[in-house]
Order: structure tokens, then sequence, then C-alpha cells
């Protein structure tokens, strides 16, 4: 396939969005592309919500006495801005959008492997949104989104029960969906795709879909727990009556932990493939970069504790928790040198989605060096609880998932839709988000290193100066998120046709059309050469 | 994968089995074996459970891949079981104290 | 210099310069790595941009040398850090021998704070200079979190159980105290002070307090209130174990088991009690009638029996 | 079995049948595997608050009655049989002997349910036994656990997790007997004699784990505590 394109591309005259209309071709659709749109439109929506909540919050942290709004509205607003940003927004976007688009078409195959049940997960994810959207809307939550007991299930008296139902149900929607790539990609390979010649988009995507298999269940279960004490109040969790506040921490954090790799390691493959296509390389140590995410779904099981080193848990357990965390450290710099190392003797183009990839990196790199200071007991001790740890973790997630669920969109965008984005704009954007998410959360590692406790919706003056720059940061940040939500819905419908393979990339789903037809391919594609290519081409 | 018919005499040898082990465990239940009583439980729940993995839900018979897969799920169950016990179990024991030497610069007014 | 603006915070405990060693050591650590990716991205992607729309750059070579080396050179500094981190910890986990004890309840949304001597505190806590304090903490409600950033400590105050930390000021003033656990509506008001004073000046002050009963004097007459003394009389009189004596030692339950006497023990003893060998399983409940701090009281006063010099309630 | 009618079997994300049922299959394992974890939680918290709490939990074990539980493993055991009988015959298209087989396990199922509500948890409500709603041991059960000098919040625990331990076991037989009616009603209509027996093995493999977790529970809740 020619790198440059010639001629001018159209769109092919049948594919996945023409081929029927009307909202019942879209709600009982079982194509895993028009899923993905849905699951799109329903994060997008998630996204925004939650990103309002977090602009209130740094609204309020302006002043030290917060005058703008109540502790008791500043505590839900929190609450609402983390529970729907990890479990309505992050953990959906890369795997429920582009892991369904991409994962069938990547593998050579016509769709997943249970069509029908893909589309159930979207219900489920619906009524989970809906219920939890009801329990924000009906007086809010106030619990942090970690659901602490006994204070979620004694001493609050907000909508506790309905938004762990919330929780609980959509967890059913990630693990059917983690059932659902899981078996995809075990069973559906196009012939000749092995093991070692799938992108390592398709490696993150199963590593996290066995997180989801094995952590989400612990997490309905804890719900079902949390919902049951608070209704009978029977003391499980209480220690008045002889239960453990702890053990439920444990279990929390046993989901809880994993679950931040479900976040980042979709977005570590669409870094891959990112890195890949725009260096035009084969990623460097493809092998180690494969393993690196089987290794970070399996030591992620096993660190919760170390979110629990001042719990008034076994220092003995701390121990043990520290030293296994340390290890989890270690496929992740693995990832970020072999990605860097991916450039060398590359042919490095800046296009929007490369932006992102390098944002990533770099981000992610800070993110999970900071990721250190609290894997060690001793430092952890001071930095627990404080904007240390709000730092540390956006940097993991938005500097890191979200970074690379936009590049991704952004990458992908072509084939979805089968028109490209204004590249001017994009750049810009890119350029945007980094400057404004690091004036953010840069400041606040300092806050949290002098000692500012998070969740405070007044604090004292001296924090004031930190607090107004991440503020400040904060209005570039969203003014970065605004401008692809405008340009991209521009393109969808004005942005010239992009032709099956815009980037001049390699990998099954830049063969077929773009958009491509309801079935993928014209005929399955049979593999002959392993992923990323580049070199052989035209040899 | 091949579809395997077990004939139906390893299906009711396995039930035989199963019942006898529920006749044993309640047994043991009313001898005193000290602290073997719930070691002895939980073996032979093991045992029955291992008996109906194997012939009932045909994974003698059944390729690789699904044995990952119980073993992924019992290695995690155990990875949640013996990781929480390490706290409790040591929660209660206290670090020695250290000894104290006032080696105290003399304090600073701030 | 940068008037207003916070870049660390105070030093002002035995263990802060400690922590503050590893702390710059992983901070150094950090900027290294994020200025070499930082700056390698950037030198790679300018040396290697695509100069030409068809250019096809060589075949990725994979390099087994380099792999092995930045998968080690980070593990072994993983250990490096691990080593320092954990023994840090373990020291400062340690209270002294010497530490004078005070008691610490957290309650939404206040700390409340006694003296053994008596003098009780709300957000406040007065403490001499040099001196290792070491606090035992429990909550009257949820999960709240003693933090004292210019001490560099920080644990968790459970509701049903005891934890404890320790500290020893190096510095006289007034330093921040943070509940760090969100634990409410009133969370970001749960502040108090740490205020520490020349042991002149802290004595001048515990004695300025209204003269009130020492913790174990509270206790002794708790005890005589609540009718604990109908039972844990003398030896071999009453139907309860006496409490002379109690404090530290190895008790034998009737479900067979052994137990140190120790706070954690007398607590739940009081609130769920637990038939000890030799006793008729009388003893009722408290659970509900005794406040945290009654129950610490007691505690104080079982302490103040105990007989042998080894535990002895610690005195300034 | 003509060409034609093996296409018609496969749907269309798939090759061939052994594909589907290869996928179907795994798909099933899987979900067993969350399943796992999700019982996990409850036998975590059932293992740290018995360490804590053994005499509790031991005369916890003293309120619950044998014969109930030594009979449902019985009953389940047996269901288990037929429904390893019923996937057999299924193999082997005889759609009678599947029939016959299917509503065995259903009732065995069925009997299960009834039984564990109307005799055993109704039993434990009129003895004052259910946490949270009405708990305050009397009686036999009252000498019972002050014999094993254990506190009546610690007891509580146990049963509270007792009745949420077998509650969701029980709510995953019911979905199981919900699944085996579905099959029943298609195997009635002449399903899954014809060479597409997936949803029946599937089925008997999600109604084997049930069997499973409960032979865990049975020792676990009803057995401790010594009855000599």
């Amino acid at each position: 396939m020619s790198t440059v394109a010639v001629e001018v591309p159209a769109l092919p005259d049948v594919h996945y969005l023409n081929v029927s209309y009307g909202w019942r071709s879209w709600l009982l659709t079982t194509d895993h592309k028009r899923i993905a749109w849905l699951y799109l439109l329903a994060i997008t929506f998630f996204f925004f919500v939650g990103g309002a909540a977090a602009t209130l919050m740094r609204l309020n942290l302006i002043e030290p006495q917060g005058s703008l709004l109540e502790p008791a509205t500043y505590n839900k607003l929190f609450t609402v801005h983390g529970l729907i940003m990890i479990f309505f927004f992050l953990a959906p976007a890369v795997p429920a959008v582009l892991g369904n688009f991409l994962i069938p078409i990547m593998i050579g195959a016509r769709d997943v492997a249970f069509p029908r049940l893909n589309l159930l997960s979207w219900y489920i994810f619906m009524l989970g949104g809906s219920v939890f959207l009801y329990a924000v809307i009906g007086g809010g939550v106030d619990t942090g989104w970690t659901f602490y007991t006994p204070l979620s299930t004694t001493y609050v008296n907000t909508n506790v029960i309905s938004a762990a139902m919330g929780i609980f149900i959509s967890g059913f929607s990630s693990i059917l969906t983690g059932l659902n790539f899981v078996v995809t990609i075990h069973k559906m390979r196009a012939p000749g795709l092995t093991w070692f010649r799938l992108p390592l988009f398709i490696w993150s995507m199963y590593a996290a879909s066995v997180i989801f298999i094995l952590a989400m269940p612990v997490i309905a279960i804890t719900m079902v727990l949390l919902m049951l004490e608070r209704f009978f109040h029977v003391g499980i969790f209480d220690p008045a009556l002889g239960g453990d506040p702890i053990l439920f921490q444990h279990l929390f954090w046993f989901f809880g932990h994993p679950e931040v790799y479900i976040l980042i390691l979709p977005s570590m493959g669409v870094i891959s493939e990112l890195v890949a296509a725009f260096a035009r390389k084969r990623v460097f140590g493809y092998s180690f970069v494969a393993f690196s995410s089987v290794a970070i779904a399996v030591i992620s099981f096993l660190v919760w504790a170390h979110h629990m080193f001042v719990s008034g848990m076994s220092i003995y357990a701390g121990l043990v928790f520290s030293a296994l965390s340390f290890a989890v450290a270690i496929p992740s710099a693995i990832k970020v040198f072999n990605w860097t190392a991916t450039m060398y003797q590359g042919s490095v183009s800046y296009d929007a989605p490369m932006l992102y990839a390098i944002g990533f990196i770099g981000l992610f790199t800070m993110g999970g060096l900071t990721g250190l200071f609290l894997a060690s007991l001793a430092v952890d001790v001071h930095v627990h609880d404080t904007y240390f740890i709000v730092a540390h973790f956006h940097y993991i997630m938005v500097g890191g998932a979200v970074m690379g669920y936009l590049g991704g969109i952004h990458y992908w965008w072509p084939k979805m839709t089968g028109r490209l984005y204004p590249e001017g704009w994009a750049r810009l954007s890119a350029l945007i988000i980094f400057i404004g998410f690091n004036l953010t959360f840069g400041p606040q590692f300092i806050l949290g290193y002098v000692g500012m406790p998070r969740r405070y919706s007044v604090y004292p003056a001296e924090f004031q100066i930190l607090n107004v720059m991440s503020s400040a940061g904060a209005s570039i940040l969203a003014v970065g998120y605004i401008i692809p939500l405008i340009y991209l819905l521009w393109s969808a419908r004005y942005g010239p046709p992009a032709g099956p393979n815009p980037w001049g990339a390699k990998g099954l789903e830049w063969l077929t059309s773009s958009p491509p037809p309801t079935h993928n391919f014209e005929e399955t594609p049979i593999v002959t050469e392993e992923a990323y290519a580049y070199a052989q081409e035209e040899a | 994968m091949t579809e395997h018919i077990v004939p139906k005499k390893i299906y009711i040898l396995v039930f035989a089995i199963l019942i006898a082990f529920t006749a044993l465990t309640t047994a043991v239940a009313y001898t005193d074996l000290g602290p073997f009583n719930t070691v002895v439980a939980l073996a032979i729940a093991v045992c029955k459970a291992s008996l109906v993995v194997l012939f009932f839900m045909h994974m003698k018979y059944n390729p690789g891949m699904t044995r990952i897969v119980l073993a992924a799920a019992v290695g995690w169950l155990a990875i949640l079981l013996a990781l929480t016990l390490t706290d409790v179990s040591s929660r209660h024991w206290l670090p020695a104290p250290q000894g104290w030497e006032s080696s105290a610069p003399s304090p600073r007014p701030r | 210099m940068w008037q207003g603006f916070p870049i660390r915070p105070d030093q002002a405990s035995t263990i802060a310069a400690g922590w503050d060693h590893l702390f710059y050591f992983l901070t150094g650590i950090s900027i290294f790595f994020s200025v070499l990716i930082f700056s390698t991205l950037f030198y790679l992607a300018i040396r290697y941009r695509r100069r030409s729309q068809d250019e096809i750059p060589p075949p990725t070579k994979e390099n087994l040398p380099i792999e092995l080396t930045w998968t080690l050179v980070p593990s072994g500094l993983c250990v490096v850090i691990f080593l320092w981190a954990t023994s840090l910890f373990i020291r400062n986990s340690r209270p002294p021998e010497a530490s004078a004890e005070i008691f610490v309840v957290g309650k939404q949304w206040m700390w409340k704070v006694q003296h053994p001597e008596g003098p009780r505190e709300i957000n406040e806590l007065h403490v001499p200079v040099n001196r290792p304090i070491k606090l035992t903490m429990t909550s009257e409600d949820v999960i709240h979190d003693f933090g004292v950033p210019a001490f560099r400590i920080k644990k968790d105050v459970v509701p049903g159980m005891y934890t404890t930390e320790w500290f020893a000021a190096t510095q006289t003033g007034r330093f921040h105290l943070f509940c760090d656990q969100y634990c409410g509506m009133g969370h970001s008001s749960m502040v108090g002070w740490i205020i520490v004073m020349p042991p002149d000046d802290y004595e001048r002050w515990l004695n300025s307090q209204v003269k009130v009963e020492s913790m174990a004097a509270a206790g002794a007459k708790l005890f005589l209130q609540l009718g604990c003394a109908t039972c844990h009389v003398a030896e071999g009189v009453g139907l309860g174990p006496p409490l002379q004596g109690l404090f530290g030692k190895e008790l034998k339950l009737q479900n067979g088991k052994t137990v140190v006497a120790d706070d954690a023990f007398l607590r739940s003893a009081i609130l769920n009690p637990i038939p000890v060998a030799g006793y008729p399983p009388i003893m009722p409940t408290f659970q509900g009638q005794m406040s945290e701090d009654e129950v610490l009281q007691i505690i104080a006063y079982t302490k103040s029996l105990a007989t042998s010099g080894e535990r002895k309630d610690t005195k300034r | 079995m003509s060409e034609g009618h093996a296409q018609a079997l496969v749907a269309e994300q798939f090759d061939d049948v052994e594909q589907q049922r290869g996928a179907t299959s795994l798909g099933m394992w899987v979900f067993l595997a969350t399943e796992v974890l999700f019982f996990g939680g409850l036998f975590c918290g059932y293992t740290l608050y018995r360490g804590l709490y053994s005499s509790a939990f031991e005369a916890g074990s003293h309120l619950l009655k044998i014969k109930f539980g030594a009979s449902y493993t019985v009953m389940l055991i047996c269901s288990s049989l037929t429904m390893a009988l019923g996937v057999r015959a299924a193999q082997l298209r005889r759609r009678k002997a599947l029939l016959i087989f299917l509503i065995i396990t259903i009732l065995l199922g069925a009997a299960f349910v009834f039984i564990k509500l109307r005799y055993e948890w109704y039993g434990d409500y009129l003895e004052h036994l259910v946490p949270g709603i009405d708990f305050a041991p009397e009686g036999e059960n009252l000498v019972v656990i002050q014999r094993f000098g254990a506190a009546l919040p610690h007891v509580s625990l146990f049963m509270f997790l007792y009745f949420v331990m077998t509650g969701v076991h029980a709510l995953h037989m019911i979905i199981g007997v919900g699944l085996l009616a579905t099959l029943f009603i298609l195997a009635w209509r002449g399903h899954f004699t014809g060479g597409h027996y997936e949803p029946v093995e599937i089925s008997g493999l999600y109604w084997h784990f049930v069997d499973i977790v409960w032979i865990f529970l049975f020792p676990l809740l009803y057995l401790i505590g010594g009855r000599y």
C-alpha cells in the first residue's frame, strides 16, 4: 500500500455507518463498531460531568476559606468526580471504545466472540450509570470514591446505597466486556496471526481484560456487603459490633489497585501503536513490552495494601506489600525505555497522536517515578493522603490514561469516521493539554510535600499560592479538552475523506476501508508477517 | 475441540464417591481431631470439588486453556486470602521499643 | 526569599531530617529519570524527524543487553530504595521506651487529647521539646488520621482499635495538625495545632491548667462508679480477676488461648467481655455506656496498678 | 448432518462449529473465574472473622442444623449427576433423556431453594437468629453460645456471613433453575439435540460450579465446632 495518497480518497459506498439508519439500527446493533460509538457518546457525557465537578472544586480552592461551596457540596463533588472518572469514564474509555472498535479488526475477525453480550454490556453500563446519576441528582453521595467504612455505612446520610448499586451494576458491564475480549483474542484470530504477531494494543487489552475479570467481582461483592451493612447494620465493618473496618479496605483495594492498571494498561497499548506508527518502526523489544503487560496484570494484584500503610494495618504486612509494590515499577519502566528506544533511527512525524504519545511517555514517567515515593514505607507516611498522592495519580490517569485515550481517538478517528480531523487544531490542543496539565498537577506535588491534606475544602492560608497556580492550570486544561470536542464533532461530518490508511501505518485495521464494512473485511485476511513490519515494506 | 462423551459408568462412580465423601465429612464433624477437624473437612471438600471439576465439568478432557483459567481463579483467590491474612495475623505484633538518648540539640527558636 | 511560597515543610522532629534525606534522594532520582526520558524523547524526535513522506527507516534490531540493562538497573535501584525506606520506617515505628504517653480520641470533627496528669485539650496538643511522646489513639466514630507534616508522622485513628505513633519535637513553636483521612462533612475543619514548648514553659503550662485529677485517678473513680469494684477485688475473692498487677500479664482465656493484657486487650475486655479462665462469664458489656475517653481512663488506672516496675506508667 | 445444516448452527462471527464451541465453553469458564472471586470476597471475610472470633463461629455453627446442610449437599450432588447426564444426552442427541434429566435437575434445585427458604431460613427467623432483622438467641441457642463463651455480636457476625454466603449461593441456584427451565422449553421444541448443545453444556458448567460452592459452604458453616 502506498504511503502517499496520490488520488483523492473517497468514502466507500457502503460501510458500517451507512448500512442502516434509524435509532433501532443503533440501539439494537450487535456490530462492535457501533457499540463502540454508543460507549463513546456515554463516556464523553460522563467525562464532561466529572470535569465540571473538578472545575467547581478548583474554583473553590482559589481561596483558602473556600467561600464558593459549602463543605458538604465540596465533598459530594470530589466523590462524584472520582467515581465518575474512574468507573464511568476511564475504565470504559480505551477498552470499551477503542478496544471494542479495534480488537476484532486488529485480529482479522468479523466481530467479537459474543456480539449480543457486548450490546448487553453497554445496556448494563448505562443502567449502572443511570442508577449512579440518580444517586447524584437525588442528593449526591459524600463518602469519597473509596467508600471507607464505617463512615459510609453508618455516619453519612447521603445516597450511599444507590451509588454503590450503580458501581455494582456497572462492574458487571466491565466483567462481561473483559470476558468477551479474552475469548475473542483467544479464539477469533485470523489465520497466521500468532500470539507474537499480535499488535501490542491487543496484548495490553488482554492484560486489562484479565484484571477486569478477576478484580471486578471483588468490588461487586464488597459493594453488596456495604449495602447490606448500611441497610441492616449487622456490623461486618463496624468495630462497635466486632467488625473490622480494615477488612473493607483490603477488599476495596484488592480491586482498587488493579483497577488503576485497568485504566493505564489499555492506554499503554495505544502508545505502543502510536510510537510504532509515527516512527515507522517495529516497537523496540516487542516481547519485553508484551510480557511487561502480562507482568503488570499479575503483579498489580499483589500490591494493594500500599494504599494502607498508615491505616493501622500490620506494619509487617506493610513490608511485604512495599517490596511487591516496587516489583510492579519494573515492567512499567521497561515499557517506557522501549518506547523511547523505538524512535531511534526512526522516521518520526509530529502528527497530533504522536504529540500525545510523547506527552504520555514523559508524564507517565513522572507519575511512575513519584509512585516510588508511595511504595517506600517511610516516605509514604508523610505524603499519604496529601496532594502528593492526588498529583501522582493524576499524572498516571490524566497524564497517562487520558493522554493515551486522546492520542488513540485521534489516531483511529479517520478509521472510525472515514474522515480527517483538522491537524493544526489537534496539535494546538495537544500542546494546550500538556501545558495545562503540568500547571494543574505539578504544583500539587509541592502542596502535598508541604503537607496539605487531600479532600479539604478549606485550607490554611500558606497553601494558597500553589492552589491558585493549580486552579489557573486547570482552566487551561479545560480549554484543551473542549477544543477537540468541537473539531472532532465538526470533522465527523465535514472533514475530508481519509482513505483506508492516512498514516501509512501497518496493522490489519489499515487494510480495510475507512470506515470499515459491517463485517470489517471483504474477505478474511491471512497474516504472514509480524506486527509493525515497516522495514520490509517495498524492500 | 472435539466433543468427548463420558461413559455413564464414570458419572455414576463419581457420584457414589461424592456421596461417600459427604457422609465421611459429616462423620468427621462428630469426631475429635483437635485442630485437624477443619483441615480434614477442607481436604475432603477439595477432593469433592476436584472430582466435580474433573469429571462432571469435563476438565479432564478439556484443552489446556480452561485449566489455565481455573488455575488463575484459584490462584487469585489464594492471593486475596493469603495477603489479607498477612495483615490480620501480624497486626498485633508490636515493634520492640527503642532506646532513647536525649541527644538534644538546644531548642532553636523558630 | 519566596515569602509565602511554601517550598518545604518545617523540619521539627527527630525523624524529619532522616526522612528528608530519603525524600531528596528519591526526588533526585525522579528528576534525573524525568529529564533523561524527556530529553531523549525530544532529541530522538528531532534527530530522526521524518524528512520525506516515503522514508523507510532501517529495521528495528533487538538488543538483549540493553533490555537487561534497563530491567536490572531500575530493579537494583528499587532494592536500594526499598531497603533504605523500610529500615527508616521500622526505626520510625518504634517508640522509644522512655516515651511519655498521651491519649488522643478522634471524633467528628475534633481532636480530644488527654495528658496522663489529667489536663485535657481540644484541637491542641502541648508538648515539651526534645522529649519522645507516644500517642495512643482511637476514634469514637469514623476513621480519622493524626498527621503532623512538620514531624513527618501520620497514622490513621481507627474506631475499635488503638493505633500508636510517636515523635520527639526538636523545635519549639506551633505546628499544624491535620486530619488526613476523609471523615465526613467537617473533614477540612478537623485541624489543630501542636504547640511545642521549652520544658520549663511546659511545666508551667501543665500547672496552670485548672487542677484536675490524673487519668489514673479519674479511672479509679469510674471503677467505683460503674460498679466494677464489686467483682474485681482481691485475688481469689471476687468474681472477676483483680486489676492489681494485671497490666502486661499473660492471661489464660476460657477458650484456651493466651493473651497479653495490653491496651487493646483491656479495651475489648471492657466493651465485649472475654471470659478469663477461672472466672464465671458474667461480666456485662460496657459497649455504649462508656466513652472512649473513659475506657482510656480505666486503662490508665489499670496501668497504675501494674505491680512490676518494668512497664510503669511513664512519667516525666 | 448435512453441510448446510451445520452452517445454520454457527453464528456469523464464527468460522465453524468447533470455533464456536471452543469460544462458548471458554467464555463460561472465564465467567466462572469471575464467580470464584465474587464468592472469594465472602470467603475472605469468613476467614478473617473466623480467625478473630473462632469460638463465636463454633457456637454459631451449632445454631445451624446439620440435617439441612447434609441433605442440601446430597441434593446438589444428585442434581449435578443428572445435569452431567443431561449434557451427555444432548451430546448423544437423545431428546427424551435430555428432557428427563433436565426436569429432575430443575426439581432438585427448586426443592433446595424451597427447603432453604421455607424451612431453614424461616426456622432461623422463628428462633430469632437473623442479624439485622431479629437477632436475640434464646433458650438452648443461648446456652450453646454461653458454653462457647462467645460474644453475641460476634455470633451475629457468623450468622450474617451465613445468611449472605448461603443467600448469594441460593440466588445463584435460582438463576440456575431459571436457566435450566429455559433450556427445558427450548429442548422441548427440539433444540440442542441436533449437534448444537453448547447452551446445555455451559449451563451444566454453571450448575456444577454452584454445586462446588456448596461443597465448601457445607463444612465451613455447618460442621465446625465439633459435635463430639
